[in-house]
């Protein structure tokens, strides 16, 4: 499966570990990707907010380069690793496909750079989701050499991969699972992360660091409540909020969490047996050695069903319509 | 009333939701463009495509046909019908240089007097911009070989559904 | 003819937070004030104003209370109230377009978060001189130019660490055709962008 | 073709009419129009005098046909017939012109509006004369009544007729008849025990002498129309011999498999796998699961045959397919209530602690899994505090738009449950608007703020059990705007009760296909007009009643359930009814055979008969929508009172002012 790539800013140098393990398990999963040529940066949630038409025309720099270098075999599809990226690319798209407008003028200011682009041409999707659904649990299950026993991973989606509600999302906007079983699948115990898809914080570390460091630190104390190991990402601006600003919530809080922030294509390169410099490990600020450490030949014993009490009530069923 | 050109519409209604929501229009004051001239049938599933090449050979502009929403006919499945015939009668009728916009299917049930009176300000407008259908020469003289008016003698259109 | 008086009169402070929204109708007009936006909106507590609130406001035309609000700066964008909103209020964009008109207006000045667009600032700035940006580059300028003090802080403290383990540039890398960017984006500003 | 004597008389409808349209103009100009007796306006038609009028020219000048130009037939169309009728001319002979709605109130345009007055009127004499004298079709009406679920809505209705001496099927699906108000407590706002007031009506019901009473039965086919319908019904089989049971109740206690009851119990309690939904059930009977039962899954146990003492079960029972006739049908399939998992952050399903409010009726229920005391999941702790979130699955484009009307109700009927088994407890609502008109129902509010209800005026935003505070911690945390005061708060509980909307049934749509009747965009069937007539159905002969047409809470079931009643008894007394004439009918001699009308008709009112090779309406079961003869390639079918000659020629008529040279048409 062959896709074009677009790292984003995050994956050059801070999030240089997500783009080193996503290299290295795109082969073992059988996918091939071309690096979008001279991309440019998709604005963050920073350029819309000062300016909508430079901001649309920045974005779809991308996209018309996308469909002018249609690397052929890759279906002018178009994987974006980091969520914000992800999202500001397809939303431009599906709102230049909406507002005929809106189209016309990014456009007009396209051709100052000869370049123009028809929505819909692009079709953009996460790393996540070509993972799950085009490579597919099974295949990835083949590939485990050294499964994840007995660490206990707490997915987590953020908000940008899933939302918002006016586009078709590939997983539940509230409560997604894919990752889960993604996580399941390497051999990780999963531990259901009720705020999986809360806000890690965004910008607000920039913009008032209090507000930030208490959404971080609700994160954290969920994480540890469930007695999670680690924190596995799929967003450059989570890891970086939830590894780099761990330490000033210790201090603001007197807390001390000790939780490392992990990419899920680290956690899949593990499995599959990628030797750990390869994927990057060591870049993250809270050192994951400890909770790798834990890692176990044997799965841990399943804590076995304790039957509810015969006066319980009976649970509701989660069949297939829930 | 200006100089400008005043189409002459021909509308069949379904007797059940699309004439009775001309009577609410009606009812609630609603102001729309008198150029629509009404004839009511039970079921828009009752509108022969010969009727409406009839309107538009007796000098009509255009023909609108009005009837229940999909699933809500009374007569169970009429407007699925009326739907199916009016897409090839459509068809058809463009072969005989007759625009699209000439010859309208709208929805509307008893309660929506108003989507009523905007499809015919629509259409009353696209027509206007079309101007006069001028049956005879658009489509007896200006026919394009296949647009004999002989297929319609016994309504094909009918015959294929 | 049936049609609404609505396009005889002036267009108010609502048309025009409506038509600065992108996409199809941002339905603002549909809010029934349920407050499912506030209770999503995990800053929620931070504002001054919860989005519904906003809304309200926007309806009563008091611009310049809600333009200087710090509502729409402490917006992380995280989409809750957008999936939630029982109406499907596209609220999120809204927020984006409350900026916008603040900084046109001048009024985030007044805001509690008045120095909340300068970071935006700084990091559009990277993007426009280079083609890339990085979170870390931009918010060192950042506070060196707003908050000095947070600048040392992170200098010593975290993004001290960030650059121990290779994670923090002082530049990005540029791309190959800035020029045609530049081009694209002059264009977009001049074709009145800034709405 | 021999002239026709026409009289064309225009209303002015007081101003109504004649502020807009030149109605002496029209009424001039339709005086030189062809086959044109007489042309007259006057101030008002429909009065007395106006009829006269008509009467009187009908019998002096002799006219063979009549044309009012006024208002929508819809509106007088029967008052203008009637008039016609006294004075001896044939009621079809007659047409109207819709000069008001569809003209003098749709445009200010008076030149306009006057010109289009001309088509028309011209349309009503040019078709009049095409009409042809018809006699209103006799429909004999069989006095059987089929009535579809047994809720409260059904049983009411079948009392209603059943007391008034006529014979009712009763048909439900479940094992026992009593619907979701045997499921309830108490009822508000007066909080009457539900089962103490439904009990008796549901003995009444199943005793009646006038009522068959198909409990565990479904409904396989519908054929017919109005006055006389073939239903098919399929009682499945209880594994159980009906004559011999007692009741007695020793089978349920012998059986040794025990499964969660998620139907009667809501999912919140166990039932065995024989078993009788509650003790109170009509008919006594029980019904054996087997998707569960040992004995059909593995061939062994028969604990239940073993122990009866009449010898009444029987393993090898089939299912029995039962025919009958009835003249009307009343529905009323009641609702289905939202499933809550559909709403992810508010974690039921997931958070133990949780419970929809069937859940909670159930609990509160003195009969219920609880004792009717208020449990938490564990079924030991009483919670401390209990949060009550209104509008789950409704007033949500996401889920259903509408407002379920009853929710607000019943969540302040919940609070003040808690208030009274649990005093101490704190109790929030939290709303988006408080809706309790009713009688008795806005007091019913106040007394909850007296008993010191906490309401929080904001929907409700998430349900977590991720705790932020040390006062949260091990509790369930609703998260909402309070919008009164602006602030976002998170209010840490015990118990969180999720008041989920009324839901159309799931398979509402096919039940409509089924008996051949309207069904909104939510699943609700269609009442013929939503405001004069919500009751009746577009389909002659068939009635609604209860939340299978819309939301409803108790009161308003009953009340439409009785009004149906009424409306079939009144037929049945009847006994007959004058059916409009407007049917189809094809021409043998030039049928071609080729069979297009018979898939075209709705009602598979055209046979073929192969021997001749024709096709042949069915008068009786022809509605007369016209779509057959719209489709007959060779235009032999007609539909009476709409013929292709009444129609063409309205066309020429209503196209008088724009006509081109009048040429041969085909197929005319």
């Amino acid at each position: 499966m062959k896709y074009g790539y677009y790292p984003g800013c995050s994956l050059e140098r801070n999030a240089i570990a997500y783009h080193q393990s996503a290299m290295a398990v795109a082969g073992p999963m059988g996918i091939e990707f071309d690096e979008l040529d001279d991309w440019n940066c998709c604005g963050a949630t920073e350029y819309i907010s000062i300016d909508l038409l430079p901001a649309y025309a920045l974005i779809s720099r991308n996209l018309a380069l996308a469909a002018q270098q249609e690397l052929e075999g890759n279906g002018n599809q178009l994987v974006a690793p980091c969520s914000a990226c992800f999202l500001n690319l397809k939303k431009a798209d599906h709102y230049m496909a909406e507002s005929p407008e809106l189209s016309e003028n990014v456009n007009s200011a396209l051709a100052a750079g000869n370049l123009h682009y028809e929505p819909g041409t692009v079709s953009v999707r996460h790393l996540l989701d070509i993972v799950v659904d085009d490579v597919g649990f099974n295949a990835i299950a083949e590939k485990v050499t050294n499964p994840l026993y007995n660490l206990r991973i707490a997915p987590y989606y953020g908000c940008m991969i899933v939302r918002p509600g006016n586009m078709k999302s590939f997983d539940d906007q509230e409560y997604p699972t894919s990752l889960d079983e993604l996580m399941s699948t390497l051999g990780a115990e999963v531990v259901d992360f009720p705020l999986k898809a809360h806000c890690c914080g965004g910008h607000m570390t920039q913009i008032s660091e209090s507000v930030a460091l208490e959404l971080i630190r609700r994160l954290l104390k969920n994480a540890s409540d469930y007695d999670a190991d680690m924190i596995v990402t799929v967003c450059p601006m989570c890891q970086l909020n939830l590894d780099a600003y761990q330490d000033a919530v210790n201090k603001k809080f007197g807390t001390n969490y000790n939780i490392p922030i992990l990419y899920f294509t680290q956690m899949i390169g593990l499995a599959f047996g990628i030797s750990p410099d390869d994927l990057g490990f060591g870049k993250e600020i809270v050192d994951a050695g400890p909770a790798l450490a834990k890692i176990g030949a044997e799965p841990s014993p399943k804590a076995k069903e304790k039957r509810p009490s015969k006066e319980a009530l009976p649970m509701p069923s989660m069949g297939e319509d829930g | 009333m200006n100089e400008q050109f005043e189409p002459v519409i021909v509308g069949f209604l379904c007797n059940w939701c699309s004439y009775r929501a001309a009577d609410l229009a009606g009812t609630a004051r609603i102001k729309y463009a008198p150029n629509m001239r009404t004839i009511r049938v039970m079921c828009s599933g009752r509108v022969d495509p010969q009727f409406v090449i009839k309107a538009l050979r007796e000098g009509a502009d255009g023909v609108m046909i009005a009837g229940c929403h999909p699933g809500e006919c009374h007569y169970v499945e009429g407007n699925i019908k009326t739907l199916r015939r009016f897409l090839l009668l459509k068809k058809m009728l463009k072969q005989l240089g007759v625009e699209d916009e000439r010859i309208q299917l709208v929805w509307a049930s008893a309660s929506e007097g108003t989507i009523l009176a905007d499809a015919v300000d629509r259409m009353t407008e696209q027509v206007r911009e079309l101007g006069p259908l001028n049956w005879q020469n658009t489509v007896l003289g200006g026919g394009n070989g296949q647009g004999q008016p002989a297929p319609i003698e016994n309504s094909p259109v009918a015959e294929e559904v | 003819m049936a049609t609404t008086i609505a396009s005889a009169r002036a267009p108010t402070f609502f048309d025009e937070v409506v038509a600065a929204t992108p996409g199809t109708d941002p339905h603002l007009e549909l809010c029934l004030q349920c407050g499912t936006c506030g209770g999503s909106c995990p800053s929620g507590p931070d504002m001054e104003h919860t989005p519904r609130a906003l809304f309200a406001m926007i309806d009563a035309g008091m611009k310049d209370q809600v333009l200087s609000s710090n509502t729409p700066w402490y917006c992380v964008a995280c989409y809750y109230c957008m999936v939630r909103c029982p109406q499907e209020i596209h609220i999120t964009d809204i927020m984006y377009t409350l900026k916008r008109m603040a900084i046109k207006e001048g009024l985030y000045r007044e805001s509690s978060a008045s120095d909340a667009s300068g970071f935006s600032e700084t990091f559009i700035d990277y993007v426009e001189n280079y083609g890339r940006s990085f979170e870390l580059g931009v918010a060192t300028r950042y506070h060196l130019r707003h908050h000095p003090l947070n600048a040392v802080k992170m200098a010593t403290g975290m993004g001290f660490n960030m650059f121990l383990k290779g994670r923090m540039d002082l530049t990005p890398t540029r791309i190959k055709n800035l020029d045609q960017l530049k081009a694209i984006l002059s264009k977009a500003k001049e074709l009145g962008g800034s709405s | 073709m021999n002239k026709e004597k026409v009289g064309v008389y225009v209303c002015h409808c007081g101003t109504n009419i004649a502020g807009v349209v030149d109605v002496e103009d029209v009424a001039t100009w339709a005086g030189e129009q062809d086959n044109v007796e007489i042309a007259r306006d006057y101030k008002f038609m429909c009065s007395s005098l106006g009829q006269d009028l008509i009467e009187d020219d009908i019998k002096e000048k002799g006219l063979t046909r009549v044309v009012v130009a006024a208002c929508s037939p819809h509106m007088h169309e029967k008052t203008f017939r009637g008039a016609c009728e006294r004075a001896g001319l044939n009621p079809f002979l007659f047409e109207m012109a819709n000069i008001r709605e569809h003209n003098s109130w749709a445009t200010n345009d008076k030149v306009a509006a006057t010109q289009k007055a001309k088509a028309l009127v011209n349309a009503a004499v040019e078709r009049v004369v095409f009409q042809v004298p018809l006699e209103k079709l006799p429909i004999e009406i069989n006095p059987n009544t089929l009535i579809v679920g047994g809720g409260i809505s059904g049983i009411t209705a079948a009392l209603e007729l059943a007391d008034a001496g006529n014979h009712v099927y009763l048909v439900e699906r479940e094992p026992s008849i009593g619907g979701h108000m045997a499921q309830l407590d108490k009822t508000f706002p007066t909080l009457d025990c539900s089962a103490c007031i439904l009990t008796p009506k549901m003995v009444d019901a199943g005793q009646h002498p006038n009522i068959t009473l198909l409990s565990y039965s479904e409904i396989e086919e519908v054929d017919g129309y109005l006055g006389n319908f073939t239903i098919t019904v399929r009682k499945k089989a209880r594994c159980v011999i009906e004559e011999d049971c007692t009741g007695c109740g020793i089978c349920e206690e012998k059986c040794p498999i025990k499964v969660v009851d998620d139907v009667f119990e809501a999912g919140l309690g166990y039932r065995k796998v024989i078993y009788r939904p509650f003790p109170q059930a009509v008919p006594k009977y029980p019904v054996i699961d087997k998707e569960n039962c040992t004995y059909f899954l593995r061939g062994k146990c028969k604990a239940c045959q073993i122990f009866c003492p009449t010898e009444a079960i029987d393993f090898e029972q089939e299912d029995e397919i039962l025919k009958f006739q009835v003249g009307n049908i009343i529905l009323t399939t009641g609702f289905d209530l939202f499933d809550a998992r559909r709403i992810p952050q508010y974690g039921y399903g997931r958070l133990a602690n949780v419970f929809t409010s069937l859940e909670f009726e159930r609990m509160v229920n003195a009969a219920g899994p609880t004792g009717g005391n208020i449990f938490m999941r564990d079924g030991v702790t009483e919670p401390q505090s209990v949060a009550i979130i209104h509008c789950v699955g409704s007033r949500d484009k996401n889920y259903n738009e509408y407002c379920s009307k009853v929710c607000c109700m019943y969540s302040l009927k919940f609070a003040h449950l808690v208030h009274e088994r649990l005093p101490g407890a704190d109790v929030y609502n939290f709303y988006i608007d408080m809706r309790t008109p009713g009688k008795g129902y806005e007091e019913f509010y106040h007394r909850l703020l007296e008993e010191g209800t906490h309401f929080i005026r904001g929907r409700a935003a998430e349900v977590t059990d991720a705790a932020r505070l040390p006062g949260e911690e091990g509790k369930l945390i609703v998260q909402a705007e309070d919008t009164l005061i602006g602030k976002q708060r998170r209010i840490p509980v015990d118990m969180v009760l999720l008041s989920a909307g009324i839901e159309a049934r799931g398979d509402s749509k096919e039940i409509s296909q089924l008996f051949r009747m309207g069904c909104d965009f939510d699943g609700f069937f269609t009442e013929r007009h939503p405001k004069l007539d919500p009751v009746a159905t577009m389909t002659e002969g068939i009635y609604i009643a209860g939340a299978c047409q819309g939301p409803k809470d108790i009161p308003d079931s009953v009340a439409q359930a009785a009004a149906a009643a009424a409306r079939v008894a009144g037929l049945i007394t009847q006994g007959t009814v004058m059916m409009e004439p407007v049917r189809a009918s094809i021409n043998e001699e030039a049928c071609s055979g080729c069979r297009i009308c018979n898939t075209m008709c709705p009602y598979n009112a055209i046979v073929f008969h192969e021997d001749r090779n024709v096709s042949e309406v069915i008068t009786a079961l022809c509605q007369g929508c016209g779509t057959c003869v719209a489709a007959c390639p060779s235009g032999i079918i007609t539909g009476a009172h709409f013929t292709n000659d009444q129609i063409v020629s309205e066309i020429e008529g209503i196209l008088w002012d724009v006509r081109s040279e009048p040429e041969l048409v085909p197929g005319d």
